[in-house]
């Protein structure tokens, strides 16, 4: 008996060591695939290992939780596109959190004479799984544009009835924990996960639907912390783990994205970004000039080196695999063809890498913003799909720019700027873009792949 | 109380692990990276088995227990799934 | 047994740590880095004050503990203070 | 009483963590003063708790201890020269070593009544402690070149003989362990101390002692094991925790010395390296061209920059106050003066780096290896003080070389190269140097610190 537990917690280590390598092998393209397999060995090796301790006796609710949740998932996974990963990895976030409440309910619904600081750590996980939990499918609803405005929701109070709903949760915490046994547990308990659920909700709704990734991120994070907590109340060390290199792996992600977005993590979950901008018209000197797809590809036809830089529009349109062919065509052509990607272009971090991949754009053409710049003077066209903050100088010339102080791909150092979008509509930041004014600059307006498309066309035109 | 200190311990390992690690991790890897390790938050389903497959106590515990599982396998087998296939395009240029 | 388990999950983590903070030390300070982690060893002083301040048992333990004292603390003051004598020399261009 | 006791576990855990941030703190010159203090400072609150641990009752020998080893200590810490580096913490290492062993010993004398896998870690603690402690007494005898020869000593035999203790250790452990309480225990115990002591001196002597800063390196690593090993007879973390650290920091330091002289860990650790050198004569074409200092000084006074490559032979001479004042001479002469460090100048890793920064050298000065030699084409002088293995350009170019792969400072690509050593004495690996016979070598043969005196002395008379 001893010695099976001694034998299925050695398994633990080992999975605890794959993932701890699984997010070693991920440091690399080359590897990283071997390392999500190894990390989903570990963890089936931990499923099997727990399958096998003493005290698992009925299979019933297990089985059928195994099932369905395997094919849902497996579902969500295979049906999810590429565009769509924002929302899927928001929503899987939810269930995680979900999950680790549910099982701090079920540790006390079993046993509910529990020392006190059992009960503040049931207490936690619920709070914090909760939270997740509706947080996450605040933020799902408003990447899909459904049942919840994307724009900031703001109402008068707001800060006032959040410190209040967790005062309340708080005193609701202390009451619990002081006698888990006592007859008014579970009612405050309960009460408590409702309220947390509402928590989750009000902390989410006044963030701007473009400002979801980042919030993704935290609740990345946060469903770590919640199976960490969760693993303190039946004491795995596995599960706190685990938790803990989930929850610095979001944390760290959530950093990346505000400092390459210039806001501080504060700025950013406070809300209301976008709400209400700046009305002050900004002063762009210069005139627009459009060009048609022919004067284009004359243009990328000349050129002899082509920097691309996608954007978040490139995704809207799904213009990924459109791409990939008109870099066919160039480089047939004879021009060199490289991707300039900005840690934030698109609405998740590394969002442009997965898009490309997909159309099976090497990686080793997609160059980080930190690399190209120093090259951009002598690229001859600098091609611009579909991104609009990522390539604003104003966050280089001009101080009272909210984007002032954002790292940017350095788009109008290139002798020609070819700007590729539907409209003069601003990015999401929605501030007025000065490259689109430059001398260097030709508007190629339309969507990205009608245009990408058109552009083609010509290159192939000319050939036959 | 002293199991309390060692999970404290391996909690403070791990956080600083968990930087050390994901830090070195490039921007190209990004969105996998955090698909994949929301596959790995799914571990709870370690603890929902256990509260799953419990013989003691009421009935209703197991079934919470069973809606736990559920939750978390979805993490798990949905998070691996799409984190390969995402992986799975990443191709050097083979020419 | 359990008590075990848990030792062994932290002396993994702590090797996995080891690995990633010290292969981020720049060769310019390798020998610091040496002697200030041989001042680290003489952590076993913490065995060694417990052994030799031990009230039951033996007197021959804590004496054994006691020199064991000794030695550990040789390494630790020692140790520190040259890491620091050296790393007092690294200096920066000022002008 | 048990609040106590959880109590000063979080100092542990607080130590542990000043430990971890001290670390990460030595990574940059900057900040590593500040990383020793804090580690320095967990140490000190982790000898205040354990001295409040209710079981530590008895004071006599406690303070004692600490007296005499803190006196010890500091005196080895303040009166060691720079040159003496390795030796030092080769004995610091041997009595890491020593008092794990101790600590064995003391926990097995209190209580001899223990489980099989208590009697195995205290088993493998004496082991480890043993052979850290007299393989360190070795090394540091070799180093300081007293009592033993300094040449790897080979005795017919000695794997056999090696192989054999190795066995009666493991034999003596089983018995040991599987009753720890019987009458033979002791006996067995105090026999395997003795045949582990024997066996650590007879695993260093037949290194070489050029060999010994590795040797040392993995011994410093074996301390932290037998700390690990300690922290598992009296369970406690933060033992297990530094002794990790510890081990993983000599571990990786021994890898990379095995790398930068292009040697395998075993090839060192299996000895011999030195005893008997391949008799071929390598062939080295050319002439030598033996420069007197005021012809050296006319080189260097018409440079516009000058590359210095310590070795170990500057170490040996102390000429680092020396070289220290001809930069400044040359310095004030209009010329760039650089040190390419190469990773095993010297005889310890880092050892340059120490030596120069004790001379109030800069360390921005210091240019690794991998930095300098892109730019090695278009330096005018390259001043060679002491080195020899580690500018041998026949590590690039000679396939029969034992040298053959290492990576080296190209020195030879300089425009003109100035040796200066005593005579044509071969460095540590005992080889051939052909840089030595280039048309564009010039050699200063002299005590190094001699030669840069007289070189001192030609650009002062040159300005008076
Ligand atoms: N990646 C992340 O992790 C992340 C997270 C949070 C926030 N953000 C923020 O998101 C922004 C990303 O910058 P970005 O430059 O990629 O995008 P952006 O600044 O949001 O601009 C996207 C542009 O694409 C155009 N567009 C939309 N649909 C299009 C279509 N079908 N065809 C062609 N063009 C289309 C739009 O202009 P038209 O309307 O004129 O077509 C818009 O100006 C940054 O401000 C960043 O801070 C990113
Ligand atoms: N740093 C480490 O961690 C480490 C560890 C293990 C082994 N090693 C080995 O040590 C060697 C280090 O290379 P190295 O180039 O620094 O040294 P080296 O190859 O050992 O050569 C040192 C040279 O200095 C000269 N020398 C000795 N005393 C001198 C004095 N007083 N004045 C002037 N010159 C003097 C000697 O020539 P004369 O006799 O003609 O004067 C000798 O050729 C490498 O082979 C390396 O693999 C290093």
């Amino acid at each position: 008996m001893e010695e099976i537990r001694t034998l299925l917690n050695l398994v633990y280590i080992l999975s605890a060591i794959t993932f701890i390598l699984g997010f070693k092998l991920m440091g690399r393209p080359t590897t990283a695939r071997q390392g999500n397999v190894l990390s989903a060995v570990g963890m089936a090796a931990a499923i099997i290992a727990t399958l096998l301790f003493p005290e698992v006796v009925r299979y019933t609710y297990l089985a059928a939780g195994l099932a369905v949740g395997a094919v849902i998932g497996a579902l969500f996974a295979y049906r999810t596109p590429m565009t769509g990963m924002p929302q899927m990895v928001g929503l899987l976030n939810g269930f995680g959190g979900a999950a680790s409440l549910l099982v701090a309910w079920a540790e006390f619904v079993a046993r509910p004479y529990q020392p006190v600081y059992q009960g503040v750590i049931i207490w936690l996980t619920v709070l914090i799984g909760t939270v997740t939990l509706s947080g996450s499918l605040v933020a799902w609803a408003k990447l899909e544009e459904r049942f919840i405005p994307t724009k900031p929701v703001l109402y008068p109070g707001q800060r006032v009835v959040s410190v209040v709903l967790l005062a309340a949760i708080l005193g609701g915490g202390i009451w619990f924990a002081i006698d888990t046994a006592a007859s008014s547990a579970t009612q405050v308990l309960l009460a408590v996960t409702v309220l947390a659920f509402v928590l989750g909700i009000l902390l989410v709704i006044p963030i701007g639907g473009a400002d979801m990734p980042v919030v993704i991120s935290l609740l990345n994070s946060y469903s770590g912390m919640a199976a960490c907590a969760s693993g303190f109340i039946i004491q795995n060390n596995l599960l706190i783990v685990a938790g803990a290199l989930v929850g610095a792996s979001g944390i760290i992600l959530t950093l990346i994205m505000c400092k390459a977005m210039n806001r501080s993590v504060a700025n950013v979950v406070l809300g209301g970004f976008g709400a209400d901008l700046p009305g002050k018209a900004q002063d762009v000197f210069g005139e627009i000039k459009p060009v048609k797809p022919d004067e284009a590809y004359l243009i990328l036809e000349a050129a002899n080196s082509v920097v691309i830089v996608p954007g978040y529009g490139l995704a809207v349109s799904q213009a990924q695999h459109a791409v990939r062919e008109l870099m066919e065509v160039m480089e047939k052509n004879g021009t060199e063809v490289r991707f300039a990607i900005h840690p934030v272009a698109g609405r998740m971090p590394g969002h442009m890498n997965v898009l490309l991949a997909e159309a099976n754009i090497p990686y080793d053409a997609l160059i980080e913003m930190d690399a190209i710049n120093p090259t951009m003077d002598i690229v001859d066209v600098c091609m611009i799909i579909g991104a609009n903050d990522v390539v604003n100088p104003a966050a280089l010339e001009d101080k009272s720019s909210p984007l002032w102080g954002m790292p940017i791909i350095e788009a109008h150092r290139a002798r020609t700027v070819i700007v590729m979008k539907r409209s003069m509509g601003k990015g999401f930041a929605g501030v007025e873009n000065p490259l689109f004014f430059r001398n260097n600059t030709r508007m190629l307006f339309g969507d990205a792949k009608a245009s990408l498309q058109a552009l083609i066309n010509e290159f192939k035109s000319a050939v036959s | 109380m002293e199991v309390l200190i060692f999970l404290l311990f391996i909690l403070v390992l791990a956080i600083f692990l968990g930087f050390e690690i994901i830090s070195k991790v490039p921007s190209l890897l990004h969105t996998p990276l955090m698909s994949g390790s929301n596959a790995i938050s799914g571990v709870t389903i370690v603890g929902a088995l256990i509260a799953a497959g419990l013989g003691e106590g009421e009935d209703t515990a197991a079934l919470i227990g069973g809606v736990a599982v559920a939750f978390a396998a979805i993490n798990v087998v949905g998070g691996y799934l799409v984190t390969d296939r995402m992986l799975n395009m990443f191709k050097k240029k083979d020419k």
